[in-house]
C-alpha cells in the first residue's frame, strides 16, 4: 500500500540550480539486513575475516612459508611464540591460516564475480536477443551442465597444473551455468515488462535497455547468488584439495592444510581443527549474510 | 564377505591385509605396480625368489643354475614334482611359455631386455640364452613368474581377469572372493611342493586412504600393516601390536639439472650446487618429514640391504651440513642476496614432504625455488623430460647395485637420468665412462671387481653434485601379537608365517 | 464525417499476427482500419485478450505489424529505419496500464521522468533536463517533493502521474493511453481522466484511449472502435454509439454495465452466452458469431466487413446492412 | 427480508497487522450487523479493510501478523474470534463461505476442478454422504454454476478466467452455506462475464435464501445486488444504509459524495468529473479525529480533533460531524 | 508426450558429442604420455614412442576426437584404458553400481529427512523447530561433507570402534559413509525445501482450501506441498547427477572403488579413455535423470503435461 516516505526536500530546485542527489534504495534493504540477527552476526564475522586478509602481513608472526626449527615440529598451541602451535613442519600454524586466509577467499571471491560476469554477459545476450542465439547458448549450457562441475573442474586442474589463475578458470567453469539460467530467466521475466517496453517507447537502444534497466533490476538476486557462491566456493576450494588439487604444496591455503594435517590427526588434533573452523566459520558466516541479504530483498519471504 | 573371523590357534584364522589399491590384473606380467606385486609374490613364482630380509636371491622353482663362461647362456635345472594350482605338473614347456609370455608384454619385457630366448633343453632343464652378459640376472629370475601354459591358454583373453590356477605359489586365488576393485583372497595350497602354508587364508581389502588403513588397524580389522611414519609413536604406544621398525632399501634423493632450459646457467656453476650440498640439512629432513626414523645418508644404495653394493664408507667425499659455508659460496659467486634457481619438481605426496622440507633449507641458504607439485607418473615423466631445475627423486627396490643398468632405462629417476651429455656438455667425458662403467660392471661375472668398478663409478657421480642422497626412509611395520609374521617393507612371503597358538 | 481533415493517425488494414507453436498464429490484429484527427480522443472498447494493447502498440511500432500500414500526417511509419524512428518516437507516445509495471522500481522519479530526454538529448544539458522534469511534476500535479523517491513508495494514482509526465516530456502529439486508469480506485481514476482532459485542452493533444470501462470511455472520447478477436466490429461517434448500438455485441456490451442507479435495477440484462472464443487461426466468417444470438447461416461462413450504415456509424454485421 | 432474525452480529471490531517494521489498523471499530437471506454490500477504496474485514471473519488473517485487538463478531449466537480452531473449522466452507478475489490464482493448479469442489464436502460430511453422493452434489454444484459436470475431471489451467470464478463460486456453495462473503467476485472478469457472473450469483442467492456480503468497489454492482450498504473508509464505516438510503437519500457522507461524483455518468454528457481530492490517509499513521478530514472539503476544526459519532436516521446511519451537530442543534 | 521423450533422448547424442569435445580439448591442453602409461615405467623411450604412434597421439584434437566418436558409434567401443587396459565400460560399470547404490542411499535418506525437516521448518515458521533444524543446516551446510566424514571416522570407527572405516562389504561398512554423504546433502535440500514451501504456502490456493475448513494438515500436505515440490524435484535430479560423481570425497576417505574416486584417479594419471568413459556415464545419466525430472515434473503439474502433450 501507498506509503509516502518523505525524502528530503528538493524543492529547492525551483530556482533553476537542481541539488540532484539520489538517496539510495540500498538504505530500506540495509535496514531490513540490520534487523536480521543472522545476517548481522555473519556480517561482522566477515568483516573480521577480511580484516585480518588485508592485515594478514602485520597479524601473522611469521612468514608463512618458512620453516621455523625443526624442533618446533607438531608444537602444541599455546607454545610460546606459537598461540596455535605448529605444523608438521615447524611452520607457524596462526601465521598459515592468516596467509591462508589471503589464498582461500581470493581465489573464492574472484572466481565468484568471474562466474558471475561470464554468466551474466552470457544469459542476458540469450536472454535478450532471444531466438537463435538464444538457442544456441542455451544448448551448448546444457551440454556444459551434463558434465558435473567436479570432474570437470578437475579435468581443467589436471590440464592447466595447480595455480590460482587455473583455479579462479575452473571454477568459474564450473559455476558460471548458474548465472546463465540465473540472468537469463531473470530477463526473460523482465523484457515483458511494461518499464522495458516504456524505455523502448522513449527510443531506448537495446544496449541501454539492458545496462540501465535489465542489469539494475536483476542486480539483487545476483548478489545473493555471488555471496553464497563464495561460501560454496570455499567448500569446493578444500575438496579440491582434499582430492589433491588445489594450490602446491607450500602455498597455505585452508584446504590444503586441512587435508595435510590428516595424517597428524592422532597426534595433532588442533592441527585439522583450526583449519576446518576457518572453512567453517567463513562459509557459514557467507551464509548467513547471503541468505539475510535474499530476505532483505525480498521482503515477502519475512512474513 | 569376509572370511571367518578369529577363534584363534587352529591355523583357521584369516590372515587381513590391507592393500593401497585394487588389484590392476592377475596377470604378474601385466604390471609392475608394487601395490599389485606385494600380493602376486604369495601366487606366483620366479625360478629365484628374492630375499628381502636378508638381501639377495633365494632358489625357488629353479634347483640349480649354470652360466656359462662368457654368462650369456645360463642353464637352468627345474625343481621336479612343483604342482600348478590347477593340478598339472611344471615341466620346461611351462617356463619356455613364461619366458616367451614375460618377453612379449611391456611390462615385464623391461626387465627382460638382454633375454634372447629360452629354450627346452628336456622336460627339467631349459636353457637361458641372452643377447650379452648380464650380471643383475638374478632379479629377471625373480621377476618373471612361471605358469601353466596350459592353464593360461585355456583361460585366453579372460586370463588376468579371473581368478586362475596359473601360478605354483603357497596361494591360491579364492573363487568365491575376487572383487579386484576392493576385496579378495587367496586360499593356501594343498599340493605346494614346500608343504601347506600354516595359515590358511588370506583377504586383501582395498583401503587407500591411510587414516582408515590405521583405523581398521587399531579396530583388528587388519593383522598386519606398514605404518605411516606419523602413526607410528601412537600404534606403538597402543601396545597392542608387534613392532618392527628398520630401514628399508628406499631411498630419497636430491637433484640438480645441469641441463635446465631456463636456470641451466647458474646451475652448472660448482660452487652454486656446492652451495646447495651444504644447505642441506639431512638431520632437520629427516626429523621434520620422518619424525627421526630415517637414516641421513650419502649412499645410492643401503649397504644392508643388498648384496652386492659399496660400503657405507666407500664414499670420498661427502658434505656436511654447513650453512655457513653454503651462504659464503654464494656470496663468493656473486649472489650474496640470495638466487632464485626455478621450478622444484616433485610428486605429490611423500616427495612432496621432502620438497617442502628441502626447499625451506636451501631457502634459508637464500637459494629460492619454486615448488611444483604434480601427480606421481606426471611429475615422473617431467624428470625424465628434463623439465625441471632440481626434484626430488626416489628409489627404491635396489637390491643389487647390478640393478643400475636397469634404472638408467627407468622413468623413476635413477643415477643417469639426471642428463649428462646433454647441450651444455658439462658432463659429456663422464657420462660416457658411465656407460662404460655400467656395461663393464653388468657383464662382469666376478663380484669384488663389479664392487670396484661401482665405487668408483660411485664416487665419481657423488661429486658432480648433480644427484644426492638424502635419507634412507625407515619402514615401520606393525602386526598383530597372535601373528609370527617376518615384517618386511613391501613384499612379504605370508609363507613364513604363522598364527601363535 | 472525414472531410478535408488530414487524420493524424490512420490505420489501413494492419494486422498483428503472433506466432505460437509450429504452423498456428494468433491473430490479435486482424485487418484495423482507423483515422484518429488531431484533438480528438479515439476510445477503443472490447474485451480482454482482443487486441486493445497490440493495436496500440503496433501503431507506436514497439510491436512490428504482420502487415499494413501506419501513417502518421501521410507519412507511412512501417517503413522508417530505427534513426528516423526514434525521431517518431517523440510524436507519439504511450501510457500504460499497470502503473507498476510500467516504472523501472530501481529508478527515482525524476530519473524516470528524465530518461526519455536524456535518451533524446531534447535538452542540451543535465540541468535544464531535470528542471524540465520538475516543471512535468507540475504539470501532472506531483509534489516535487517525490522527485527523488522511488515508484514503490508512491501510491497507484501518483505513479499513474509519473507515467504521464514520462510521456509528455518529449512534447509528442499523440499519445495512446493503454487502460491508464483501470488499475485505480473511483476517486484516483477521476482525478487521473480530468487530468488528461486538461492536458488535452491545453496541449492539443491526441490521444488513443484503451479501455474496457463502457462508462469511462464514453466520458472522454470523440469517437469508439469496438474491437472483437482483433477485428473492429463497429465504430461510431460516442454520443451514436451509446445512443443506438447497432452491432449485437455492442448492445450486450452496453446492457452489461451495472449502473449505480437502484432503479435500474431490474433492467433486463441482455447476458452474451460464452467466452471470447480463441485467437489462434480464427475460422472464417464472423468473429463473434458463435456467441451471437442472431447468427445466421451466412455469418458463419463469410466474414462482414465495415460498412458505414449512417454518416461516421460503421458496423461490420450482415445483419445491419439492410 | 421477511425474516428479521439477525445472522451475523460484528461489534466495534478492530484488526491490526504487526510486522516487525510497522503497524497497520486495517479495521477500527466496525460495528455492523446482517439479517438472515439478505445482502450487504460493503464498499471502499483499495486498503480500505474491506478484505480483512471478510478474512476475519472467516478467521483466515495471517497467523502471525494479523490481530483481532478488539470486539466480537456472532455469527449464529456464537462468537466467532474466540471459537477454538477445530470448532471454527466446521463452520469455515459450511456455514460461512468466501469467494475469493483472484480466480487465477485461487485454484489449487494441480488439483482437478473436481477434487477441489468436492473436499469441501467430504470435510463437511457429516451426513455421512457416499462417495457417489458427493460426486453426484459436485455435479450438481457445476451445473448450478453453468459448466457441464464432465469437465470435472480438468484442470483450472483448462479453464477461463471466467469459468475459473465460476469454480470458485461452486466451492463456495458446494456445502449451500448460510452466509457468502463475495470478495469482489468480478473485479478481475470482463464486463460480459462480469455480467454473467453477477447474474448468476444474484440467482442463487435468491434460489438459495443464502444470507450474502457483497465486497466490491464498484457502486453499479451495489446497486444491482445489494439490500444494504455500508461504506468502509480507512477501516471505519463511515456510512451504512438500506440501498434506498445510498442511492436516493440526499444525504450523504462526503466521502460517499466523492465517490458518485468521481463516476462519470453514461446518461448525461459530463465535462468534468468530480473526485474526492488526495488520498487515503497511511494505515499505519491515521489522523486523529474524522479520518477523512484531510480530505473533506466541508471539513471543520472539530473534524480535525474529535472523532465524530454516528448520525442515525431510520435504517441510514452515517459517521459524520456535519449530521451530528444539526442534530444536536 | 513419447515424441517429446524420444526428443530428448536424441538430444543424448550432441551432449556426447559436445561432452567429449570439451574433454578432448580440454586434456589436449598438456596431454599425458598414453604409450608411457601403457607401457609401464621400465619401457624405453623408442617402445613408448611407437605405442604413442601406433595409438595416433600426435594428431591433431579433433581428428582424435572423430576416431572416438566413430568408435564409440559405430562399434560401441569407448577405448581401453591406458592404465589398466580393460576395456573403460567393463572397468566403469562395476564402479558406476557401487556409486550409484551409495548415491541413491545418500539420495533416499537425504530427501526423506530433509524434505520433512524442510517442510516442518516451513510450517512453523520461527518457531523453534523452525531455527533449530535451519540453524543446524545452515551449519552443516558450511561444513566440508570430507570433515564430517574424517569426524565421523574418528569417532565412530577409531574411537567408539562401532563401525568399519572402509569398503562396503556389508550393511554395517555402508553406514558411515553414507551418513557422512547425507548430511551435507540433507542440509541442502532442508534449506531448498522450506524457502520453496514458504512461497507456496503464500499461495492463495492455500487459503481458499482453509476458508473450505480443511484441517491444517491437509492444507500443507494436499495443497501446499505438491506445488512446493515441483522445484524440490528439480533440485533432487540435479543433485543426484552431481552425487554420482560428487562423492569422491566420500570415496576416498573409506577407500571405496566407486566412479568418484576412479575419476581422480584417471585424472591424476591423464588415463584419457576414462576420463572421458566417466565424463559420458556421468553426462548420459545426468541428462536421462533431467529426462526423468521432466517426467515427474507432468506427473506432478497438469500445465506441463498439458503442455508436453499437446506439442506435436
Ligand atoms: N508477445 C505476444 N506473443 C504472443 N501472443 C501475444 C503477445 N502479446 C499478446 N498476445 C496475444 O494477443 C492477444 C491480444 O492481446 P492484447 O494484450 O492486445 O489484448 P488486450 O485487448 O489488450 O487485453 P487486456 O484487456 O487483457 O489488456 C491475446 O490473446 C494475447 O494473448
Ligand atoms: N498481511 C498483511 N500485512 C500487513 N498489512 C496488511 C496485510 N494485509 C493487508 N494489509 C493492510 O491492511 C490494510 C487493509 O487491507 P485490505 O486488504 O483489507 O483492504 P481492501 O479494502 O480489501 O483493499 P482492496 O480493495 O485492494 O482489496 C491495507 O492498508 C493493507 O496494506
Ligand atoms: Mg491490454
Ligand atoms: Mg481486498
Amino acid at each position: 500500500m501507498a506509503k509516502i516516505n518523505t525524502r528530503p526536500s528538493v524543492d529547492a530546485f525551483e530556482g533553476g540550480d537542481i541539488n540532484f542527489k539520489r538517496p539510495s534504495q540500498a538504505k530500506e534493504i540495509i535496514r531490513r539486513l540490520k534487523k536480521n540477527k543472522g545476517a548481522m552476526v555473519g556480517l561482522i564475522l566477515l568483516i573480521l575475516i577480511i580484516l585480518v586478509v588485508i592485515f594478514a602481513d602485520v597479524i601473522a608472526p611469521y612468514d608463512a612459508g618458512v620453516i621455523q626449527v625443526a624442533e618446533n615440529k607438531l608444537a602444541g598451541p599455546g607454545t610460546p611464540g606459537h598461540p596455535l602451535g605448529c605444523d608438521s613442519y615447524g611452520r607457524d600454524v596462526l601465521s598459515r591460516l592468516v596467509h591462508g586466509a589471503r589464498n582461500s577467499l581470493k581465489v573464492a571471491i574472484i572466481a565468484s564475480i568471474t562466474s558471475c560476469l561470464v554468466g551474466c554477459t552470457l544469459g542476458s545476450i540469450a536472454g535478450y536477443f532471444g531466438g537463435k542465439v538464444d538457442q544456441i547458448i542455451m544448448r551448448s549450457l546444457d551440454i556444459f551442465m551434463s558434465i558435473p562441475d567436479l570432474l570437470f573442474t578437475m579435468v581443467v586442474v589436471a590440464a592447466l597444473g595447480s595455480s590460482i589463475p587455473v583455479l579462479i578458470i575452473a571454477m568459474t567453469l564450473a559455476y558460471f551455468t548458474n548465472y546463465v539460467r540465473l540472468v537469463r530467466s531473470g530477463v526473460l521475466n523482465l523484457v515483458d515488462q511494461e518499464y522495458v517496453e516504456a524505455a523502448r517507447a522513449g527510443g531506448a537502444s537495446p544496449a541501454r535497455i539492458i545496462l540501465s534497466h535489465i542489469i539494475p533490476n536483476t542486480l539483487g538476486i545476483i548478489l545473493v547468488n555471488v555471496t553464497l557462491n563464495v561460501s560454496s566456493l570455499v567448500i569446493y576450494q578444500s575438496t579440491l584439495s582434499f582430492i589433491g588439487l588445489s594450490l602446491p604444496a607450500p602455498a597455505p591455503e585452508w584446504g590444503s592444510m586441512l587435508s595435510s594435517a590428516r595424517v597428524d590427526m592422532l597426534r595433532a588434533p588442533t592441527l585439522v581443527l583450526f583449519p576446518a573452523l576457518a572453512i567453517v566459520l567463513t562459509a557459514f558466516s557467507v551464509n548467513l549474510l547471503g541468505d539475510g541479504l535474499r530476505d532483505a530483498m525480498d521482503p515477502r519471504l519475512k512474513s | 564377505g569376509c572370511g571367518k573371523k578369529s577363534d584363534g590357534g587352529d591355523g583357521t584364522r584369516t590372515l587381513v591385509l590391507r592393500n593401497t589399491a585394487g588389484l590392476s590384473t592377475n596377470d604378474p606380467h601385466a604390471t609392475t605396480n608394487t601395490h599389485d606385486y606385494t600380493v602376486f609374490e604369495n601366487i606366483y613364482e620366479g625360478l629365484y625368489d628374492l630375499n628381502e630380509a636378508t638381501g639377495g636371491y633365494d632358489l625357488r622353482l629353479a634347483e640349480k643354475v649354470e652360466a656359462n663362461d662368457d654368462a650369456t647362456e645360463y642353464t637352468v635345472t627345474l625343481k621336479q614334482g612343483v604342482k600348478f594350482h590347477n593340478g598339472e605338473t611344471m615341466t620346461a614347456d611351462d617356463v619356455v611359455f613364461s619366458y616367451a609370455h614375460a618377453q612379449k608384454d611391456a611390462h615385464m619385457g623391461s626387465y627382460c631386455r638382454p633375454l634372447d630366448h629360452v629354450e627346452k633343453v628336456d622336460d627339467y632343464t631349459v636353457k637361458i640364452v641372452m643377447n650379452q652378459p648380464f650380471s643383475p640376472i638374478g632379479h629377471m629370475l625373480h621377476k618373471v613368474k612361471i605358469m601353466s601354459k596350459k592353464g593360461v591358454e585355456e583361460l585366453g583373453n579372460d586370463f588376468g581377469k579371473v581368478p586362475n590356477k596359473v601360478g605354483t605359489g603357497p596361494y591360491m586365488w579364492d573363487e568365491n572372493n575376487y572383487n579386484p576393485l576392493s576385496s579378495w583372497s587367496a586360499v593356501a595350497f594343498e599340493d605346494y611342493y614346500r608343504g601347506k602354508a600354516k595359515i590358511e587364508k588370506i583377504t586383501w581389502n582395498v583401503i587407500a586412504d591411510d587414516t582408515s588403513a590405521i583405523t581398521a588397524l587399531q579396530n583388528g580389522e587388519l593383522d598386519y600393516m606398514v605404518v605411516p611414519i606419523s602413526y607410528w609413536e601412537d600404534i606403538k604406544a597402543s601396545n597392542k601390536f608387534n613392532c618392527v621398525e628398520k630401514e628399508s632399501n628406499e631411498v630419497m634423493l636430491f637433484c640438480i639439472n645441469v641441463e635446465s632450459k631456463t636456470h641451466g646457467e647458474l646451475l652448472r656453476n660448482d660452487n652454486i650446487r656446492l652451495a646447495m650440498m651444504y644447505a642441506l640439512d639431512r638431520d632437520g629432513i629427516n626429523k621434520l618429514v620422518c619424525d627421526g626414523y630415517g637414516t641421513p645418508t650419502y649412499m645410492y644404495i643401503n649397504p644392508n640391504y643388498a648384496a652386492a653394493a659399496p660400503a657405507a664408507d666407500s664414499l670420498k667425499n661427502p658434505i656436511p651440513y654447513n650453512l655457513q659455508k653454503a651462504k659464503e659460496l654464494l656470496a663468493q659467486e656473486g649472489y650474496p642476496d640470495g638466487i632464485d634457481i626455478g621450478e622444484f619438481n616433485v610428486a605429490a605426496g611423500r616427495n612432496e614432504n621432502f620438497g617442502v622440507a628441502v626447499q625451506a633449507q636451501l631457502e634459508a641458504a637464500g637459494i629460492k625455488s619454486t615448488l611444483v607439485v604434480s601427480d606421481y607418473n606426471v611429475a615422473g615423466d617431467r624428470n625424465v623430460a628434463q623439465e625441471y631445475d632440481i626434484c626430488i627423486a626416489y628409489d627404491c627396490g635396489n637390491y643389487d647395485f647390478n640393478n643400475f643398468e636397469q634404472q638408467s632405462s627407468s622413468a623413476a629417476i635413477g643415477l643417469t637420468n639426471v642428463l649428462f651429455n646433454g647441450p651444455s656438455g658439462k658432463f659429456n667425458d663422464l657420462s660416457a665412462k658411465f656407460d662404460e662403467w655400467l656395461k663393464e660392471g653388468s657383464s662382469t661375472a666376478d663380484e669384488a671387481k663389479r664392487l670396484e668398478i661401482y665405487t668408483e663409478m660411485y664416487n665419481a657421480y657423488y661429486d658432480t653434485h648433480t644427484q644426492v642422497p638424502l635419507i634412507n626412509l625407515p619402514s615401520c611395520v606393525a602386526y598383530s601379537k597372535d601373528l609370527n609374521a617376518i615384517a618386511v617393507p613391501t613384499d612379504y612371503r605370508v609363507y613364513d608365517w604363522s598364527w601363535n597358538s | 464525417m472525414a472531410e478535408e481533415r488530414i487524420p493524424l493517425i490512420e490505420t489501413v488494414d494492419l494486422k498483428k499476427y503472433f506466432k505460437v507453436g509450429d504452423k498456428s498464429y494468433l491473430h490479435a490484429v486482424d485487418g484495423i482500419n482507423m483515422k484518429v484527427y488531431p484533438g480528438e480522443t479515439i476510445g477503443v472498447v472490447g474485451e480482454s485478450g482482443c487486441g486493445k494493447s497490440t493495436l496500440g502498440r503496433t501503431i507506436l511500432r514497439l510491436i512490428e505489424p504482420t502487415s499494413g500500414q501506419i501513417l502518421y500526417n501521410g507519412e507511412d511509419i512501417t517503413k522508417l529505419n530505427a534513426r528516423q524512428m526514434k525521431r517518431m518516437r517523440q510524436e507519439m507516445q504511450i501510457i500504460f496500464q499497470d502503473p507498476y509495471a510500467s516504472l523501472d522500481p530501481r529508478k527515482s522519479v525524476i530519473e524516470i521522468i528524465a530518461e526519455y530526454m536524456i535518451i533524446n538529448k531534447t535538452l542540451p544539458t543535465k540541468r535544464e533536463i531535470y528542471n524540465r522534469a520538475a516543471h512535468l511534476m507540475d504539470v501532472v500535479g506531483l509534489a516535487r517533493r517525490y522527485a527523488t523517491a522511488y515508484p514503490h513508495e508512491l501510491d497507484g494514482g501518483r505513479r499513474q502521474r509519473i507515467g504521464i509526465a514520462r510521456a509528455l516530456s518529449v512534447n509528442p502529439k499523440f499519445i495512446v493511453c493503454d487502460e491508464p486508469v483501470s488499475a485505480l480506485d473511483v476517486s484516483i481514476q477521476a482525478q487521473i481522466l480530468n487530468l488528461l482532459m486538461d492536458l488535452q485542452d491545453e496541449m492539443g493533444l491526441t490521444y488513443m484511449f484503451v479501455t474496457h470501462d463502457l462508462s469511462v470511455v464514453k466520458h472522454i472520447s470523440n469517437n469508439i472502435v469496438v474491437m472483437y478477436l482483433g477485428q473492429c466490429l463497429e465504430f461510431a461517434s460516442s454520443d451514436e454509439l451509446f445512443a443506438s448500438p447497432l452491432h449485437p455485441y455492442t448492445k450486450a456490451l452496453l446492457s452489461a454495465i451495472p449502473e449505480p442507479d437502484i432503479s435500474m435495477r431490474n433492467k433486463e440484462i441482455k447476458v452474451i452466452k460464452g467466452e471470447v472464443v480463441s485467437p489462434v487461426n480464427p475460422k472464417p466468417g464472423c468473429r463473434f458469431a458463435a456467441r451471437c444470438e442472431y447468427c445466421q447461416e451466412r455469418c458463419m461462413q463469410e466474414a462482414p466487413t465495415l460498412k458505414e450504415v449512417s454518416p461516421g456509424h460503421f458496423v461490420a454485421c450482415h445483419l445491419c446492412e439492410n | 427480508m421477511s425474516n428479521t432474525e439477525k445472522m451475523l452480529e460484528i461489534k466495534d471490531l478492530s484488526v491490526i497487522y504487526e510486522t516487525d517494521l510497522e503497524t497497520v489498523y486495517a479495521v477500527n471499530g466496525v460495528t455492523l450487523s446482517l439479517e438472515k437471506g439478505a445482502t450487504l454490500g460493503l464498499v471502499g477504496e483499495t486498503g480500505a479493510g474491506k478484505t480483512t474485514l471478510a478474512l476475519t471473519l472467516m478467521r483466515l488473517l495471517p497467523e502471525r501478523t494479523g490481530k483481532v485487538t478488539s470486539g466480537s463478531i456472532t455469527f449464529e449466537g456464537e462468537n466467532v474470534v474466540e471459537l477454538p480452531e477445530a470448532n471454527m473449522r466446521k463452520i469455515r466452507g459450511d456455514k460461512i463461505a468466501m469467494i475469493f478475489q483472484d480466480p487465477m490464482t485461487s485454484l489449487n493448479p494441480v488439483l482437478t476442478v473436481g477434487e477441489q469442489i468436492a473436499e469441501a464436502l467430504y470435510v463437511h460430511n457429516d451426513s455421512g454422504r457416499s462417495k457417489e453422493e458427493i460426486e453426484a452434489r459436485v455435479d450438481e454444484t457445476l451445473t448450478l454454476v453453468g459448466i457441464p459436470p464432465a469437465r470435472k475431471h480438468e484442470y483450472p489451467h483448462q479453464f477461463s478466467g471466467g469459468m475459473r470464478q465460476r469454480v470458485v463460486i461452486a466451492i463456495a456453495l458446494s456445502c449451500e452455506p448460510d452466509l457468502l462473503i463475495a470478495d469482489e467476485p468480478t473485479t478481475a472478469l470482463d464486463v460480459t462475464i462480469q455480467a454473467q457472473v453477477l447474474m448468476m450469483i444474484r440467482d442463487l442467492r435468491d434460489r438459495l435464501g443464502t444470507s450474502m456480503i457483497m465486497i466490491t468497489h464498484d457502486l453499479g454492482i451495489v446497486a444491482q445486488t445489494c439490500d444494504n450498504v455500508a461504506v468502509m473508509y480507512a477501516g471505519e464505516i463511515i456510512e451504512m444504509g438500506s440501498a434506498e438510503d445510498i442511492f436516493t437519500c440526499p444525504i450523504h457522507h462526503p466521502y460517499t459524495d466523492g465517490l458518485f461524483g468521481s463516476l462519470p455518468n453514461l446518461k448525461e454528457k459530463t465535462d468534468r468529473l468530480h473526485p474526492i481530492a488526495g488520498l487515503m490517509p497511511d494505515p499505519t499513521n491515521l489522523p486523529k479525529g474524522c479520518k477523512f478530514a484531510p480530505r473533506c472539503d466541508k471539513c471543520m476544526e472539530i473534524c480535525k480533533e474529535v472523532p465524530p459519532e454516528v448520525y442515525v436516521d431510520g435504517t441510514h446511519s452515517i459517521r459524520c460531524h456535519l449530521y451530528c451537530q444539526k442534530k444536536e442543534d | 508426450m513419447y515424441r517429446y521423450i524420444l526428443k530428448r533422448l536424441l538430444f543424448l547424442i550432441p551432449t556426447v558429442l559436445g561432452v567429449t569435445l570439451i574433454i578432448f580439448a580440454v586434456m589436449n591442453i598438456t596431454p599425458g604420455n598414453p604409450g608411457r602409461m601403457i607401457l609401464g615405467a621400465n619401457a624405453n623411450a623408442a617402445e613408448v614412442e611407437a605405442v604413442n604412434q601406433e595409438l595416433g597421439f600426435y594428431d591433431p584434437v579433433l581428428v582424435r576426437w572423430a576416431r572416438y566418436l566413430e568408435n564409440v558409434f559405430t562399434k560401441g567401443d569407448f577405448g581401453q584404458s591406458y592404465s589398466t587396459k580393460l576395456d573403460v565400460f567393463d572397468e566403469l560399470w562395476p564402479r558406476f553400481m557401487i556409486t550409484l547404490r551409495l548415491a541413491v542411499l545418500v539420495l533416499v535418506l537425504s530427501v526423506s529427512i530433509g524434505v520433512p525437516l524442510g517442510i516442518l521448518s516451513a510450517v512453523k515458521q520461527n518457531s523453534l523447530m523452525d531455527t533449530i533444524p535451519t540453524m543446524i543446516a545452515f551449519f552443516l551446510a558450511a561444513v566440508p561433507s570430507f570433515v564430517v566424514g574424517i569426524v565421523l571416522m574418528y569417532i565412530f570407527a577409531l574411537k567408539l570402534n562401532w563401525f568399519p572405516s572402509f569398503g562396503l562389504t556389508s550393511a554395517k561398512h555402508y553406514v558411515l559413509p553414507v551418513i557422512a554423504a547425507t548430511i551435507c546433502e540433507l542440509s541442502a535440500y532442508l534449506r531448498f525445501t522450506k524457502s520453496s514451501m514458504l512461497e507456496s504456502i503464500r499461495q492463495d490456493y492455500v487459503r481458499t482450501a482453509r476458508a473450505k475448513g480443511v484441517a491444517e494438515r491437509t492444507v500443507i500436505w494436499k495443497h501446499a506441498l505438491k506445488n512446493a515440490l515441483l522445484p524440490v524435484v528439480t533440485s533432487i535430479g540435479m543433485r543426484f547427477g552431481c552425487l554420482l560423481a560428487g562423492m569422491v570425497t566420500t570415496e576416498k576417505l573409506f577407500s571405496i572403488p566407486g566412479v568418484g574416486s576412479l575419476i581422480v584417479d584417471s585424472i591424476s594419471l591423464k588415463d584419457e579413455p576414462m576420463i572421458i568413459g566417466c565424463a559420458i556415464m556421468v553426462s548420459v545419466c545426468f541428462t536421462l535423470l533431467m529426462i526423468g525430472v521432466d517426467l515427474i515434473y507432468a506427473f506432478i503439474d497438469p500445465r506441463i503435461r498439458a503442455k508436453y502433450s499437446k506439442r506435436r
